[in-house]
């Protein structure tokens, strides 16, 4: 087994990413897809992050990083926000029974 | 920061606002709260230029940021010339940063006045729409770093103004009055655009800089000085309009016909200061005979409107004419070379003409629509807030000590008893320190009458109360920001204030020393940027400050004592001097006849033009026009056949075949992101294969 | 430097990564015997009791009963409740007080990591209380444990808000987030204390002292409400929720919450200490530099800054028996409407002061 | 193998292994905490990637912030006396032979691309060269993203908010 390296984390941030998607596609509520949302973020940030240092690009991957971070707070609050009030008017929030549109 | 962030947030100051109206025009039919957009877009065109103003001033005083790019170079198109450039761009230096706070401070303030004002009017969404255009022109005029920008925005300002002022235009006297306002205001733009004309054919360029720089080389127009001047005057004459001076100020008392926050804002504190804007940003190309011209221009424009305001009876008429002669104070103290207390009295008196415009729209507000102040009085009792901040900014625009005011007032003053000691035109400085007495004489009688003494309208009184806490907060703000604290320590003079000292820097003027006035020449052996008055003037400055501080409290003192004498103890009987000084009285009541003199020359001579020309129209332009239409019919009948058979055809076949496409899809939409997501990833997966062969 | 010393002592870095790790937890059972202790008499003597009396000298071995007793207790588990979350849950809450004391300098020789960071630190691993709270008011099944988890969540993660501004403030003013430095900067007497301006020079020494009580006194109630202490102990007042959300524990669960609860208290007060007052910093100057013994400063530093910290862990319970409870409407009102925009206030004068 | 590879790989397992258990529990508060527990192995890697101050970030908002609120979430979304947390899955057979495939060729390529490889020194604290950037650079990205983030709050007040 080699050293740990750039490639080990990549691999890492490649599952996380292919879990978070796999949630988002299976799961029915609506906060469980949020997470596999997070997952998704989080599976990025590595990547940012681990290029920002064995690519030696300096602080950027690391700021990109935290704005990922700040607009994934903003963003968890309003879809939870959107959730309750999806709960309000349907009293569910499986996201496939949420098809008020479809007719 | 960097250039190129400030860049980014003065780009997004700048079309932010353009942005909220074009939702909100577009949008306002359809949803009746988008108004808030609006309001929620000039809330962070404040926040971001507060940020840069902060960091600015603060950390950046000395530099001038300027980003432009090149829009046409005409050189590449085979011009005679060597440089045929016009450039567009943004400049954020002091005195626009401080003049973008003031503005979208005002705006924000009388955006926020309006929702409670205006509520229950039809056109709700429209009004807020075009408060957004205002903002975004008048941030063109604010940023603009060339002439043409500043040309296009000073129109775009008018038109915005146009639309306000005329926003209720079911009154026959609201769309007169716009078209007043539009008309008064075109005349100096040709005098502008005459100057511009001038300009580009000398230099070329549009761009203030460059300019500048080529005058400072001595590149002159038409190789004379006259020019230099007649070209200075022409730029001014944008200023004369747009700033309602003498002989244009006709149409800012009819302009009151708008909205009050309208007034407030384009009518007191923003719009008509772009005209003193435009002149302290050209201000080195002025030669001496033109910046006197100014302050002959400006000095009349003080003194003419204060004399008018002393016996008008509607409440925004004063305040109308008292921004006039506020105006010309600036436009005065420009001319006479007192660069920094032009611009100071700019900023502190948009503040408290804001203020006193939107305090008067809290009082019409109160009493139902009523304007006239005769049937006023009273007031202080039902409307603590609003009389609590009248007071305060009478004071200010009085120049009593402790307010915003009396630093700008004063410093102007002291310039204009030091221009009169230094050059002889003594009647400048005599006609400063008379309209600062008549002001503090009127501003009280209108604050008596209005808020003191007993009611004269028992039901309107009655029924009057203090308006909501949207009207009062802008108001009490803007009290507050009439007060000294905020532009110097000390309370007495601005000159050792953070203001004077580290802001804002009288530019050096850029045309021979010939021809500047002989006290704007620096000693040859003491040249640096920061000098450029001669010691002798910034000697007499000095002196001319103790006198003036005292001649111009005794004098504002007597008008507040005479307004007091005879409307609040009534010692002297108003009526009996309006008898004795009856054709005084007459003159100044009728607005020195300025509409009268116009409607008998101009207006009557462009009658008779207009006739002529309506009869060239009907007879020859007509006949002309409709031949040419019936050759047009005949034609669209023979493409109407065509259109019929070969081109719906075609239409009608490719609607069939997409139906039938849609048909075939529709079976895969099945509403729902997961199924999606599942067939994105498999034509990944696919694509990936097919790519990595 | 207390790892280097055991290094060279054992020859071992983990073993005596271990020992380091292992000393807080020392540290946290003697002062929650301590406090424990103090806290039933500083209880009784408020309320002129004597409290406990029997069990040693005026009842000092009481708590090492109750020890033996919570221990000896049946474990119970209801019979509803999630079993795996109620296990993992009060492990959580203790991990999360524990580990914030990985930050705390106890002097300048005894740290046990020296963090960079540290003062975002202890505010990071605290939120793990938080979830580890969540997690046992839903795993005990209980109406009173979830709404006291959710009061307390609500309550825990406000009042961070204005402990945030006023950690911002003091960045300002010393440019360091290392709790180290930060004692350092307070060196020499009790006048070099942040809450008394710290070490800037000139005018706006003078200038930040009121901002600085203002900033002290924030974070010190936020602080409070931070560990549910009264008078913001709403998620386990005993009057409405029983016991909040550890109704349920008992046994030695129950004993981990306790535990946590002051370890908690402690970790606030070390906190307020090492901002505002000097630290581990002595307020007169040592007695080792004195007499010249080097190695007792270390000593006398750990002695002031466990004063310190059991001075703060006194006025809380001070607090405890003279203000009644807040109820949930004053509770949000105190910190949104109160709290945090003085907070701001504060972080924007100091700031402007800082830039003039 | 070093202390840094071990370290590595028990935070990689712990990132790998609860997030495999949040995307197929079905128990909604499972899953919440076994994200808590993903969050901490993402911020372990950053600390290893010299990202200290990532690390606090993560920590505070993604546990501190983001988690209690889907808890939240959840809990007020299910009321509160049943304990009704439990949800079913769908598509399940397609999705995961899509996501294998997919992530079987995602690694594929990360392995076999040859990557820019000059790890950097990465100094002993990350706050400063942030927060300077912060404040230089990226200055406008930085206030833009403070309005974004007060304009989300508002929003989702607004939204949430009883009529």
């Amino acid at each position: 087994m080699m050293e740990v390296g750039l490639q080990h984390f990549l691999v890492v941030s490649a599952i996380l990413f292919s879990l978070g998607i796999f949630g988002v596609v299976t799961r029915k509520n609506a906060v469980m897809v949020l997470m596999g949302i997070e997952l998704i973020l989080n599976a990025a940030n590595i990547n940012f992050i681990a290029f920002a240092k064995y690519g030696n690009f300096g602080f950027d991957g690391q700021l990109i990083a935290l704005f990922v971070i700040v607009l994934a707070a903003a963003e968890a609050a309003i879809a939870l926000a959107i959730v309750l009030n999806i709960y309000k008017n349907f009293a569910t929030v499986n996201v496939d029974e949420i098809n008020k549109l479809k007719e | 920061m960097s250039e190129y962030n400030y860049t980014l947030l003065a780009l997004l100051v700048f079309f932010l606002p353009l942005l909220g109206f074009l939702v909100t025009i577009l949008l306002g039919k359809k949803f009746s709260k988008i108004y808030l957009f609006e309001v929620a877009i000039i809330t962070i065109v404040l926040i971001l230029s507060i940020v840069i103003g902060f960091f600015k001033l603060g950390f950046q005083v000395d530099e001038r940021i300027i980003s432009q790019f090149t829009w046409i170079d005409l050189k590449s198109a085979g011009t005679p010339y060597t440089s045929f450039i016009i450039e567009l761009g943004i400049v954020l230096d002091n005195i626009s940063v401080i003049m973008l706070f003031v503005v979208s401070l005002v705006s924000t303030l009388v955006h926020y006045f309006s929702i409670a004002y205006m509520k229950g009017d039809p056109r709700f969404n429209r009004y807020f729409a075009y408060l957004g255009l205002f903002t975004f022109s008048m941030m063109g005029i604010v940023l603009t770093h060339n002439f043409l920008m500043m040309y296009i925005f000073w129109e775009l300002v008018g038109v915005s103004s146009y639309l306000l002022i005329g926003f209720w235009y079911e009154k026959d006297s609201a769309s007169d009055a716009a078209k007043k306002a539009f008309l008064a205001n075109r005349v100096g733009d040709l005098g502008m655009l005459a100057g511009l004309l001038i300009l580009f054919t000398t230099y070329h360029t549009f761009t203030i800089d460059n300019v500048f720089g080529q005058i400072a080389l001595g590149v002159l127009p038409f190789n004379s000085e006259f020019w230099l001047t007649i070209m200075g005057v022409l730029l001014f004459c944008g200023a004369i309009g747009k700033s309602a001076q003498l002989p244009l100020h006709v149409w800012l008392p009819d302009a009151m016909e708008g909205p009050t926050p309208v007034s407030a804002l384009i009518h007191a504190a923003t719009m008509v200061a772009a005209g003193v804007y435009l002149v302290t940003r050209i201000f080195p190309l002025f030669t001496g005979d033109a910046l006197l011209f100014i302050a002959v221009v400006g000095a009349l424009s003080a003194l003419i409107p204060a004399t008018i305001a002393l016996t008008q009876n509607d409440i925004k008429k004063v305040l109308a004419y008292s921004t006039i002669s506020q105006l010309g104070y600036m436009i005065m103290a420009l001319g006479i070379g007192s660069y920094f207390y032009g611009y100071f009295h700019l900023i502190t008196h948009a503040f408290f003409k804001a203020g006193l415009f939107l305090a008067a729209g809290s009082v019409i507000h109160a009493m139902h629509h009523e304007q006239d102040i005769q049937n006023m009085g009273g007031l202080r009792k039902k409307l603590p807030i609003t009389y609590a901040t009248f007071l305060v900014f009478c004071l200010a625009i009085s120049g009593v000590p402790l307010t915003s005011g009396f630093l700008s007032k004063d410093g102007i003053l002291a310039g204009a008893l030091a221009f009169g000691s230094l050059t002889g035109h003594y009647l400048i400085t005599v006609v400063g320190f008379t309209v600062a007495m008549l002001t503090a004489f009127y501003m009280f009688r209108l604050l008596i009458l209005t808020f003191h003494g007993k009611p004269k309208d028992k039901h309107a009184y009655d029924h009057a109360h203090e308006s909501p806490a949207l009207m009062t907060v802008p108001l009490i703000i803007l009290a507050v920001l009439s007060f000294f604290a905020f532009y110097s320590f000390n309370p007495t003079t601005a000159e050792k204030g953070w203001v004077f000292e580290k802001w804002i820097q009288t530019p050096e003027s850029v045309v021979p020393e010939s021809a500047r006035y002989s006290f704007m020449v620096p000693e040859s052996e003491i040249r640096d940027r920061k000098i450029i008055h001669s010691e002798t003037y910034t000697k007499t400055v000095h002196d001319a400050h103790i006198p003036a501080v005292i001649l111009s409290l005794l004098l504002s003192g007597f008008g507040i004592l005479v307004a007091f004498t005879i409307y609040y103890w009534k010692k002297i009987s108003a009526d009996k001097i309006a008898n004795s000084l009856k054709p005084l009285y007459k003159f100044s009541l009728n607005k020195w006849y300025f509409d009268e003199l116009y409607d008998k020359t101009f207006i009557a001579f462009t009658m008779f033009l207009s006739k002529i020309l309506n009869w060239f129209d009907a007879k020859i332009i007509d006949g002309v026009v409709n031949g040419a239409a019936s050759v047009t019919r005949g034609f669209s009948k023979i493409s109407g056949g065509f259109d019929t058979i070969v081109i719906d055809g075609f239409v009608n076949f490719s609607a069939f075949f997409s139906g039938l496409v849609g048909i075939v899809l529709r079976k895969m939409q099945t509403g729902k992101v997961q199924v999606y997501i599942v067939l994105l990833i498999f034509s990944i997966v696919i694509l990936i294969f097919y790519f990595s062969r | 430097m207390i790892f280097e010393f055991f290094a060279d002592l054992l020859g071992s870095q983990i073993l005596s990564a271990i020992i380091i790790a292992a000393l807080p937890l020392v540290f946290i059972i003697l002062y929650v015997l301590l406090a424990n202790w103090l806290e039933r008499k500083v209880s009784a003597h408020m309320q002129d009791r004597l409290g406990p009396m029997r069990v040693g000298w005026h009842g000092w071995l009481q708590p090492i009963a109750d020890m033996i007793k919570i221990l000896q207790k049946e474990d119970i588990v209801a019979k509803d409740a999630d079993r795996k979350l109620f296990s993992a849950a009060p492990v959580l809450v203790f991990v999360g007080c524990y580990a914030a004391f990985a930050a705390i300098p106890f002097s300048s020789a005894f740290v046990g990591a020296d963090l960079e960071l540290g003062l975002l630190y202890i505010l990071a691993v605290s939120s793990i209380v938080v979830a580890g709270i969540l997690m046992a008011g839903w795993a005990s099944n209980n109406k009173y444990a979830l709404i006291g988890a959710v009061r307390s969540a609500a309550q825990i993660i406000s009042y961070e808000i204005p402990t945030v501004f006023i950690i911002l403030c003091i960045i300002i003013v010393s440019g360091t987030l290392n709790l180290t430095t930060l004692s350092e900067q307070q060196s020499g007497t009790f006048l070099n204390w942040y809450i008394l301006g710290g070490d800037v020079e000139g005018w706006k020494k003078f200038a930040l002292i009121p901002f600085m009580f203002i900033g002290f006194i924030v974070m010190y109630i936020s602080s409070v409400a931070e560990s549910n202490r009264t008078p913001f102990d709403l998620p386990e007042a005993e009057s409405e929720l029983v016991a909040g959300y550890h109704t349920e524990y008992s046994g030695m669960k129950f004993a981990m919450y306790l535990f946590a609860e002051y370890a908690n208290m402690f970790v606030v007060s070390a906190l307020v200490v090492a901002m505002f007052l000097g630290g581990y910093q002595s307020p007169f100057g040592y007695v080792g530099d004195l007499i010249n013994v080097p190695w007792l400063i270390p000593i006398e530093q750990f002695f002031w800054f466990t004063v310190k910290g059991l001075f703060f862990v006194f006025v809380q319970m001070w607090l405890r028996w003279t203000l009644p409870r807040l109820r949930v409407d004053q509770l949000m009102a105190l910190c949104w409407k109160y709290l945090i925009p003085i907070a701001f206030v504060n972080l924007l004068i100091i700031s402007f002061l800082m830039i003039l | 193998m070093n202390l840094y590879d071990f370290i590595f790989y028990f935070f990689a397992a712990l990132t790998i292994v609860s997030a495999f258990f949040v995307v197929t529990t079905k128990n909604i508060i499972y899953a919440a905490f076994n994200l808590l527990l993903t969050f901490f192995g993402v911020a372990g890697i950053y600390v290893l990637l010299g990202a200290d101050f990532l690390a606090i970030v993560q920590l505070i908002i993604y546990v501190g912030g983001i988690l209690i609120l889907m808890l939240f979430g959840v809990m007020l979304t299910n009321k509160i006396t049943n304990v009704q947390i439990k949800t079913e899955a769908s598509f399940v057979i397609p999705a995961s032979i899509g996501v294998g495939l997919f992530a079987g060729v995602l690694i594929a390529i990360l392995l076999k691309t040859e990557w820019r490889n000059s790890p950097a020194d990465i100094p002993i604290s990350t706050l400063v060269p942030i927060g300077k950037l912060l404040m230089e650079e990226w200055a406008f990205v930085f206030i833009l993203l403070g309005v974004l983030l007060l304009i989300a709050l508002i929003g989702a007040a607004s939204i949430a908010r009883k009529e």
